[in-house]
C-alpha cells in the first residue's frame, strides 16, 4: 500500500514559476531594455536617416536611395575604406606587439602585488582627458619639439613628426594602450603555470615555450586585445585630425567631411553604416578565430 | 602674463574658494531669480570678459552652447526643439542657410544701429530677405595668406603664387574647410566674383587647386593651425587671416597675414534670434549691447580671436581706449584703414557658391584631400 | 616564481617593453603638468616663466566649474546606472539560460562599433523626439549605453571565477534567492563592481562627442576642453588635464593601498603555487 | 511499506531529448541509509538534485513525512545537501559557514552561536571556528560541510559523493564517522556515490542505476550475492558470466550449452528449452586446477594474469571462445596451483554456486525493475 497521492496544487506550481520568472526577468531585462530604448532606436533612426533627403539645408524624412547611390558611387570611397582599415589594423598590430613585453613582465615576472601596482599605474592615464593627452603630444612631435630637438642634438635634421604615420600611431596608442595592456596581462596571467613547467620539463627552450605554449594558450585574450585596439583606432578621428594633420583621409574624417556639404547627414549615415558593418564582420571573424578549437 | 608668485597665489586661493562655493551650492546659484539667455555660438564669445558686464546689468545668466563648425551648429539647431537657442551667432554664409531652413526670426530694422554702420555693411548681402533683416552684422575680418615670416617673407606673400615655390614644398597648410580655400585660389585665378563661376572657370579652379596638392603638409582645424604656423612647420596657410595670426602675434610669434595682390576675402559673423525663442526681448537687448560701442570694443578684442567691427561708434571707442589694438587691426579713424581695402575692391565677401551647389564644392575639396 | 617562467622572453625585451609603454603613457601627462605652469600661452620648450595664472583662470571660471559639476553628476549617475545594469546582465548570463541570451550579448557589444559623431546626432534626433534633448539626463542615458558593456564584461569575468554551486548551496541551506545573491554573489563580485564603477565613470567623464550633441546648454568638462581646443587654445587645457590626473592618481593610490593591505586572501593563492 | 518517511513516486527528468531519469520510485523509511550508485551519467545525481529541489521533475512527486515537497522552492525544502565540491563559502569563517543556514531561518544570534559551537565541538573542529575555510585540510573542510548541514537538524540529509575529494585513508575514517553519526541521529541519509565500498559498507539499502533507470534495489548482501541483471553483475564485479542456451533435461537436470561446453544448472524450473540465459558465478566460488576432472562444471581456460588484492588473488582467465572468467584464490592456494601466466588451467564450480540472472528469465519484457 502506498500513500494516497496528494492532489497537486496547481496554483502553487504556478506561483512558484511566476516568482522564478519575475526574479529572472529582474536580472535579464534591464540592460537589453535600456539598450533597445536608448541605442537600438537611435540606431534604427540612423538607418532611417540614410534614406532621408536634405531640403533647404534641413534634414527631411523621405525614402530615397540617393545618399546610398552617392556614397557608393564615390570613386575614393573604397580607397578611404581600405586606408582606414589598413591604418587601424597596422596600429592594432603594432600596439599589441609593443604592449606584449610589458604585459609579459607584468604577468610572469612581477609578483601579484607588483602586477597590481603596475596595472594601477597603467590605467591611471586612461582617466585623464584623451583630448588633453593628444594635445600634449603635439609638443613632443612638432618641429622644435622634444623629439626633434633631441634628434637635432644628435645631428639629425629635426623634422617635425606631425602629419606622419608615426604621429597617428602615437595617437592610436594613447587611446588603446591601457586597454590592450590590461587584456594581455589578464590573458597571460591566466595561462596554466603547470603547462609551462611541463613544457620546460620536456626540454622546451625558452623560445619554444613562448611560441608553442604561452602564445597559443593566451590566444583568445591576446586576440581580444588586438580587436579592441582595432575598434578604437578605426573609429578614432581626433588623433587623425590633430596628430595626423588631416593627411590621412580615414572614414571617420570622411563622415565629418560629408556633413559639411550642407547638412548631408544621410550620406554620413551611409558611411557610418558601412563602418559599423565592416567592424561587425571583423569582430565576428576575430572572435571566431580567437576561440577556434585546434584540429 | 607672469605674475608675482604671491599675488597669483592669493588669486589662486580665492579661485579655489570660489570653486568650492560653486560646487557646494550649484542649485543656490540657479535660484536667484535670474533670467537665462541661451546662445549658440563659436567658442570664445561667451568669455566673462565679454558678457560679464551685460549679465550683471540685466541680472541675466548667459548660457552658451559653443560649437566647433557651422555644420555642427546647423545640426544642433535642427535637431533641438524650437526655442532652445535665443541668440545664434553664425558666419554670414550660414545665416543664409539658417534663414532658408527657418531657424531664425526676422528682426526689426529700427531696433539696431544700422545707421551707425559704415555704408559697406548697411544692407549686408545674405542678411536681408524681403526688406527684413534676419541677422545683425557683428564683426568681420580679412582672409589672405597667413605666413610665418621666418619661412615666407611679406614680399613673397604678396602673391598666392608663392605657395607653388619649390622651397615651400610640403610646407603649405590648409584650414580644413572648402569655402575660404577655393575662394582664395579663385582670386588667384583672377575671378572677379570668386564664388560665382561658370563651368569652365570652375574646372580651371579645381585644376589650380589640384596642382597645389604636392606642396601640402596637412589640413588643420583652429588649434592645429595655431601650432603649425607658430612653429614654422607650415610656411603659409591660404584663406585665413588675423583671427589666427592675431592670436599668435599677441603671444609674440613672428607670424602675420598679408592680403596678396590678387585680393582677399572677408569673413563675417552675425547675430540672430533663434526661431521660437521665448526670450526675444532679452535677446534683442543682448544684440543691442553687442552693437553698442562697449560691446563692439569687447568683440573686437576677443581673446579667442580678434576681429574688426562695423560700427563707427565702435571704431571711435576702440581708438579712444586701445589705440594700439586699433592700429594693429588697421581700424584707425583718420588716415588709411582697413575699409580702404574693401573700397579698393581688393576684398570679396566669402559666400556660398552661386552656380554650383555647396556639395559640388565640398566634393571637390574632399577629393583634393584624398588625392 | 620558477625561472623558466621569467625567461621565456629575454630580460632586455621586457625591460625595454615596460620602459617604452610607461613612457608612452606618461609623456603626455608629464607635459601637461609642466605646461600647466607655463607663463606662455602656447607650449614651448624655452618657457619664459612660471605661472599659476591658468589655474586661477580655471578655478574662477564659473562656466568651467559648472562644467565640472555637470561632469561629476553625469559621470556619477552613469557609473551608478551602467554598473547596476552591467552587473544585472552579467549575473543573468552567469546564472540563467534564457531565450535570446546570445542576442543580448551581441546587442551589448554593438555600441562601441558605432562612430560617435553619427551616434551623437542620431541620439540627439531621438532625444528631441521624446523631449529630453539638452538635459543632463539625456547625456546620462547615452553614456550608459556606451559604458554598460564595459561594466558587464568586467563583472562577467569575475563571476566566471565563482563556483556556481555556492549560490545554490546557500539556497539549499534556506537562503531566499535575493539573500543568497547578497551574501554569496555580491561579496565575490564586489572588486569587479568597484572596478566597473571606476571604469564607467572614466568613460563618461572623458566622452565629449555625444555630450556635445545631446547636452544642449549643459557643458561637461571634455566639451569645455574641446571648445578651448577649437576656439581659444591656452594652457587651461593642461590645467584641466593636470587636475583630473591628480585626482585619478590619488584614487588609484588609495585603491592600491586598500587592495594591497588586504591582499592576504585571493592574491596569495597564486604566490604559493 | 506503509510508513514511508520519504517517498519518491514516479520521478522523471529529461533535458530536451536526453532522458536523465526515466522513472524513479522508492519508499524510504525514517532513519534509513540509502545509497544510490551507478556509473557517471546514470541519473543518480539528478535524482538527488530533484530531492533537493535543484532540478524540477517533469513528472512524479516527492513526499516527506506526509507532506508533498516537490513544489517547494529550494530554500523552503528542509533537505540540506553535502556537496561533492563541499561548496563552502570561501569568504566566511568556519563558524559563519556553520551558522549560515540558521541565520537564513531567522534563528537568534545567541542561539545560532550555541548550536554552531555545539556541532563544531561534536565534529572536533571547534579550534578552527574562526579560521577562513580556505585554510583548512580536506578532512576539516569535510567536517565543516557536514556541520553546516547537520546544524539544521534536518529529517533527511542528502550527500553527493561527499568523500570523493579525500585521500583513501581519510575517506575510510570519515566513512566510519558518517555511519556512527547517522545511527546516533536517526536521520535519513540519501547518499550518492560511485564507490562500492562506501555504498556496501554504509547503506541499509543500495539503489543501482544505469542510463536513467533503476536496475536493482536491495540490501548490500542481496545485491552482492544476487545481482538481478547483467549490468548489476558487471557493475558489482567479481562475477563471471557465461552465456548460453538451455538444453534438454537429462536425468532431471538442466544444462546450459555454452560455446565452451555444457555446464549444469542448479534448478531448471520455468526454463524452456532453447532459451538464452546468463549464468553468473562469483569469483570466490570458482576453483582453479592444473589438471581437469576436479568438478562437475569445468571449463578449460588460459591463465591471463594474476592480480594481488591483499590476502587474496584474482586470477583472470580466458576460455577457448574468448570469454573472461575471474577466480578468487587465497594466497596459499595460488602457491599450490603452480601455474604460470599463459598456462592451461581448468575452472570449476559447484552447480549450486551458479545462478541465472533474473533478467534472462524475463527475456522479452522490459528489463526495468520497479521497486517494491
Amino acid at each position: 500500500m502506498t500513500f494516497p497521492a496528494i492532489p497537486a496544487r496547481n496554483s502553487g506550481r504556478r506561483y512558484q514559476s511566476l516568482f522564478q520568472r519575475a526574479w529572472q526577468a529582474l536580472w535579464v531585462l534591464p540592460l537589453p531594455v535600456w539598450l533597445l530604448l536608448f541605442f537600438a532606436v537611435p540606431l534604427g533612426l540612423l538607418v532611417a536617416i540614410s534614406f532621408w533627403s536634405v531640403v533647404n539645408y534641413r534634414l527631411t524624412p523621405d525614402a530615397t536611395l540617393s545618399a546610398w547611390r552617392y556614397v557608393l558611387g564615390l570613386d575614393f570611397l573604397w580607397a578611404s575604406f581600405w586606408r582606414s582599415y589598413g591604418l587601424s589594423l597596422s596600429s592594432a598590430v603594432a600596439i599589441s606587439l609593443l604592449a606584449f613585453p610589458a604585459s609579459y613582465a607584468m604577468a610572469f615576472v612581477a609578483t601579484p602585488r607588483q602586477r597590481l601596482i603596475l596595472l594601477g599605474f597603467a590605467i591611471a592615464p586612461f582617466f585623464t582627458s584623451y583630448l588633453v593627452r593628444i594635445y600634449s603630444w603635439q609638443v613632443f612631435l612638432a618641429e622644435g619639439g622634444v623629439i626633434s630637438s633631441i634628434v637635432q642634438a644628435f645631428g639629425g635634421n629635426g623634422e617635425s613628426l606631425l602629419n606622419t604615420y608615426f604621429a597617428l600611431f602615437i595617437g592610436h596608442a594613447t587611446l588603446a594602450l591601457p586597454v590592450v595592456l590590461i587584456l594581455q596581462t589578464i590573458a597571460l596571467a591566466n595561462v596554466d603555470r603547470t603547462e609551462i613547467s611541463a613544457a620546460a620539463n620536456l626540454g622546451a627552450r625558452p623560445g619554444a615555450i613562448l611560441f608553442r605554449v604561452i602564445l597559443p594558450a593566451a590566444r583568445p585574450g591576446l586576440t581580444l586585445g588586438l580587436l579592441f585596439a582595432f575598434l578604437l583606432s578605426y573609429a578614432e578621428f581626433v588623433s587623425a585630425a590633430y596628430l595626423g594633420g588631416g593627411t590621412f583621409q580615414t572614414l571617420p574624417i570622411l563622415v565629418t567631411d560629408l556633413v559639411r556639404a550642407g547638412q548631408q547627414w544621410p550620406r554620413a549615415a551611409v558611411v557610418s553604416l558601412l563602418m559599423i558593418a565592416s567592424l561587425l564582420v571583423t569582430a565576428f571573424v576575430t572572435v571566431l578565430w580567437a576561440y577556434r578549437e585546434k584540429g | 602674463m607672469t605674475h608675482s608668485i604671491i599675488t597669483s597665489r592669493r588669486r589662486l586661493i580665492k579661485g579655489g574658494l570660489a570653486a568650492a562655493a560653486v560646487l557646494a551650492s550649484p542649485t543656490v546659484l540657479r535660484a536667484q531669480g535670474q533670467r537665462e539667455l541661451s546662445m549658440l555660438t563659436w567658442a570664445g564669445h561667451a568669455d566673462p570678459d565679454v558678457i560679464g558686464a551685460f549679465e550683471e546689468e540685466h541680472n541675466v545668466r548667459i548660457r552658451a552652447k559653443e560649437y566647433v563648425g557651422g555644420d555642427q551648429m546647423l545640426a544642433q539647431i535642427a535637431q533641438s526643439p524650437a526655442g532652445t537657442y535665443d541668440v545664434v551667432l553664425a558666419d554670414a554664409e550660414y545665416v543664409v542657410q539658417l534663414q532658408q531652413a527657418g531657424f531664425i526670426e526676422p528682426l526689426a530694422a529700427e531696433d539696431y544701429p544700422f545707421d551707425d554702420f559704415f555704408p559697406e555693411f548697411q544692407n549686408f548681402r545674405g542678411h536681408w530677405f524681403d526688406g527684413e533683416p534676419y541677422a545683425v552684422f557683428l564683426r568681420f575680418g580679412f582672409l589672405g595668406l597667413s605666413h610665418n615670416r621666418a619661412a615666407m617673407s611679406e614680399a613673397e606673400a604678396r602673391s598666392y603664387r608663392s605657395m607653388w615655390d619649390s622651397q615651400h614644398e610640403g610646407r603649405i597648410g590648409h584650414f580644413d574647410w572648402h569655402l575660404p580655400n577655393l575662394g582664395a585660389l579663385s582670386l588667384l585665378n583672377g575671378n572677379a566674383s570668386p564664388f560665382d563661376l561658370d563651368e569652365q572657370h570652375w574646372t580651371e579652379l579645381t585644376d589650380t587647386m589640384m596642382s597645389l596638392r604636392p606642396q601640402v603638409r596637412g589640413f588643420y582645424d583652429y588649434g592645429g593651425m595655431l601650432s603649425a604656423l607658430r612653429s614654422g612647420e607650415v610656411a603659409a596657410i591660404p584663406g585665413i587671416g588675423d583671427w589666427i595670426t592675431g592670436v599668435l602675434a599677441r603671444d609674440g610669434a613672428d607670424v602675420t597675414t598679408t592680403i596678396p595682390e590678387e585680393g582677399g576675402l572677408q569673413w563675417t559673423e552675425s547675430l540672430s534670434i533663434g526661431a521660437g525663442s521665448k526670450n526675444q526681448d532679452l535677446a534683442r537687448t543682448f544684440i543691442q549691447y553687442m552693437m553698442s560701442p562697449e560691446g563692439q570694443v569687447k568683440t573686437a578684442t576677443l581673446k579667442a580671436y580678434p576681429a574688426m567691427i562695423p560700427t563707427k561708434a565702435g571704431w571711435a571707442r576702440l581708438n579712444d581706449e586701445q589705440p594700439g589694438e586699433a592700429q594693429r587691426q588697421n581700424m584707425v579713424l583718420n588716415g588709411p584703414n582697413a575699409l580702404d581695402e574693401i573700397r579698393a575692391g581688393r576684398i570679396r565677401l566669402r559666400e556660398l557658391p552661386v552656380q554650383q551647389s555647396l556639395e559640388t564644392w565640398n566634393d571637390a575639396w574632399t577629393r583634393y584631400k584624398n588625392a | 616564481m620558477p625561472p623558466h617562467l621569467k625567461h621565456s622572453l629575454p630580460k632586455a625585451f621586457w625591460i625595454a617593453g615596460l620602459a617604452v609603454v610607461f613612457l608612452l603613457l606618461y609623456a603626455p601627462i608629464l607635459s601637461a603638468v609642466l605646461f600647466s605652469f607655463s607663463a606662455d600661452r602656447f607650449p614651448s620648450l624655452n618657457m619664459s616663466g612660471f605661472s599659476t595664472e591658468w589655474y586661477t583662470q580655471v578655478l574662477t571660471d564659473r562656466a568651467m566649474l559648472e562644467a565640472l559639476w555637470n561632469s561629476l553628476t553625469v559621470a556619477g549617475l552613469t557609473a551608478l546606472i551602467a554598473t547596476a545594469l552591467g552587473f544585472a546582465a552579467a549575473y543573468a548570463d552567469y546564472r540563467f539560460r534564457f531565450f535570446g541570451q546570445k542576442a543580448v550579448l551581441a546587442l551589448a557589444l554593438l555600441p562601441p562599433t558605432v562612430p560617435l559623431v553619427i551616434l551623437g546626432l542620431a541620439m540627439l534626433a531621438f532625444f528631441s523626439r521624446i523631449g529630453i534633448a539638452g538635459t543632463l539626463m539625456a547625456v546620462v542615458a547615452a553614456h550608459v549605453v556606451i559604458a554598460a558593456p564595459f561594466a558587464m564584461a568586467i563583472c562577467r569575468l569575475r563571476l566566471a571565477q565563482l563556483d556556481e554551486t555556492l549560490e545554490i548551496a546557500a539556497q539549499n541551506l534556506g537562503a531566499q534567492p535575493y539573500s543568497a545573491l547578497i551574501r554569496i554573489v555580491l561579496p565575490h563580485t564586489l572588486p569587479a563592481i568597484l572596478a566597473a564603477f571606476l571604469i564607467t565613470f572614466a568613460v563618461s567623464f572623458d566622452e565629449y562627442v555625444i555630450s556635445w550633441f545631446t547636452g544642449g546648454l549643459n557643458q561637461t568638462i571634455p566639451v569645455a576642453v574641446l571648445n578651448t581646443l577649437q576656439g581659444q587654445v591656452d594652457p587651461t587645457i593642461h590645467v584641466i588635464g593636470t587636475m583630473s590626473f591628480s585626482v585619478t592618481l590619488t584614487l588609484v593610490l588609495i585603491a592600491l593601498a586598500v587592495v594591497l593591505s588586504q591582499s592576504g586572501g585571493a592574491m596569495s593563492k597564486e604566490e604559493t603555487q | 511499506m506503509t510508513n514511508a518517511h520519504l517517498k519518491l513516486d514516479g520521478l522523471a527528468k529529461s533535458y530536451g531529448r536526453f532522458v536523465a531519469v526515466e522513472e524513479f520510485s522508492l519508499d524510504i523509511s525514517e532513519g534509513e541509509f540509502i545509497a544510490i550508485m551507478g556509473p557517471s551519467g546514470c541519473g543518480k545525481t539528478t535524482t538527488l538534485r530533484m530531492l533537493a529541489g535543484l532540478e524540477t521533475a517533469n513528472r512524479g512527486q516527492i513526499t516527506l513525512a506526509g507532506t508533498r515537497i516537490d513544489q517547494l522552492p529550494v530554500w523552503e525544502r528542509e533537505t540540506p545537501l553535502v556537496w561533492q565540491s563541499l561548496a563552502l563559502f570561501p569568504f566566511m569563517t568556519v563558524r559563519e559557514n556553520v551558522e549560515f543556514g540558521l541565520k537564513m531561518r531567522g534563528v537568534s544570534r545567541a542561539e545560532r552561536r550555541r548550536r554552531a559551537d555545539d556541532w563544531l565541538e561534536r565534529l572536533g573542529i571547534s579550534s578552527y571556528a574562526d579560521r577562513n575555510v580556505a585554510r583548512l585540510s580536506g578532512g576539516q573542510r569535510q567536517r565543516v560541510a557536514l556541520a553546516r548541514s547537520l546544524v539544521l537538524e534536518p529529517k533527511v540529509l542528502l550527500l553527493d559523493e561527499p568523500l570523493s575529494a579525500l585521500d583513501a585513508h581519510m575517506a575510510i575514517k570519515m566513512q566510519g564517522e558518517l555511519k556512527k553519526l547517522q545511527r546516533e541521529l536517526g536521520i535519513t541519509f540519501v547518499y550518492v556515490t560511485h564507490s562500492h565500498s562506501e555504498a556496501f559498507s554504509l547503506a541499509d539499502r543500495v539503489v543501482i542505476m544505469n542510463a536513467g533507470r533503476v536496475e536493482q534495489i536491495g540490501s548490500p548482501q542481496d545485491i552482492f550475492l544476487r545481482p538481478r541483471s547483467k549490468f548489476v553483475a558487471q557493475f558489482v564485479g567479481g562475477i563471471s558470466l557465461l552465456e548460453g542456451r538451455v538444453s534438454d533435461k537429462e536425468d532431471g537436470k538442466r544444462f546450459l550449452d555454452t560455446p565452451d561446453g555444457k555446464v549444469r544448472l542448479a534448478h531448471g524450473a520455468g526454463l524452456a528449452k532453447g532459451a538464452t540465459a546468463d549464468l553468473a558465478v562469483r569469483a570466490d566460488r570458482i576453483s582453479v586446477t592444473v589438471e581437469p576432472g576436479w568438478g562437475e562444471n569445468e571449463i578449460a581456460c588460459t591463465l591471463i594474469s594474476e592480480e594481488f588484492a591483499g590476502a587474496v588473488v584474482n586470477l583472470h582467465l580466458e576460455t577457448a571462445s574468448g570469454h573472461s572468467l575471474v577466480a578468487q584464490l587465497q594466497q596459499r592456494d595460488l602457491e599450490q596451483l603452480d601455474a604460470s601466466i599463459g598456462a592451461r588451467v581448468y575452472a570449476s564450480w559447484h552447480p549450486d554456486d551458479g545462478f541465472l540472472l533474473e533478467s534472462t528469465r524475463q527475456s522479452g519484457s522490459s528489463p526495468r525493475v520497479r521497486a517494491a
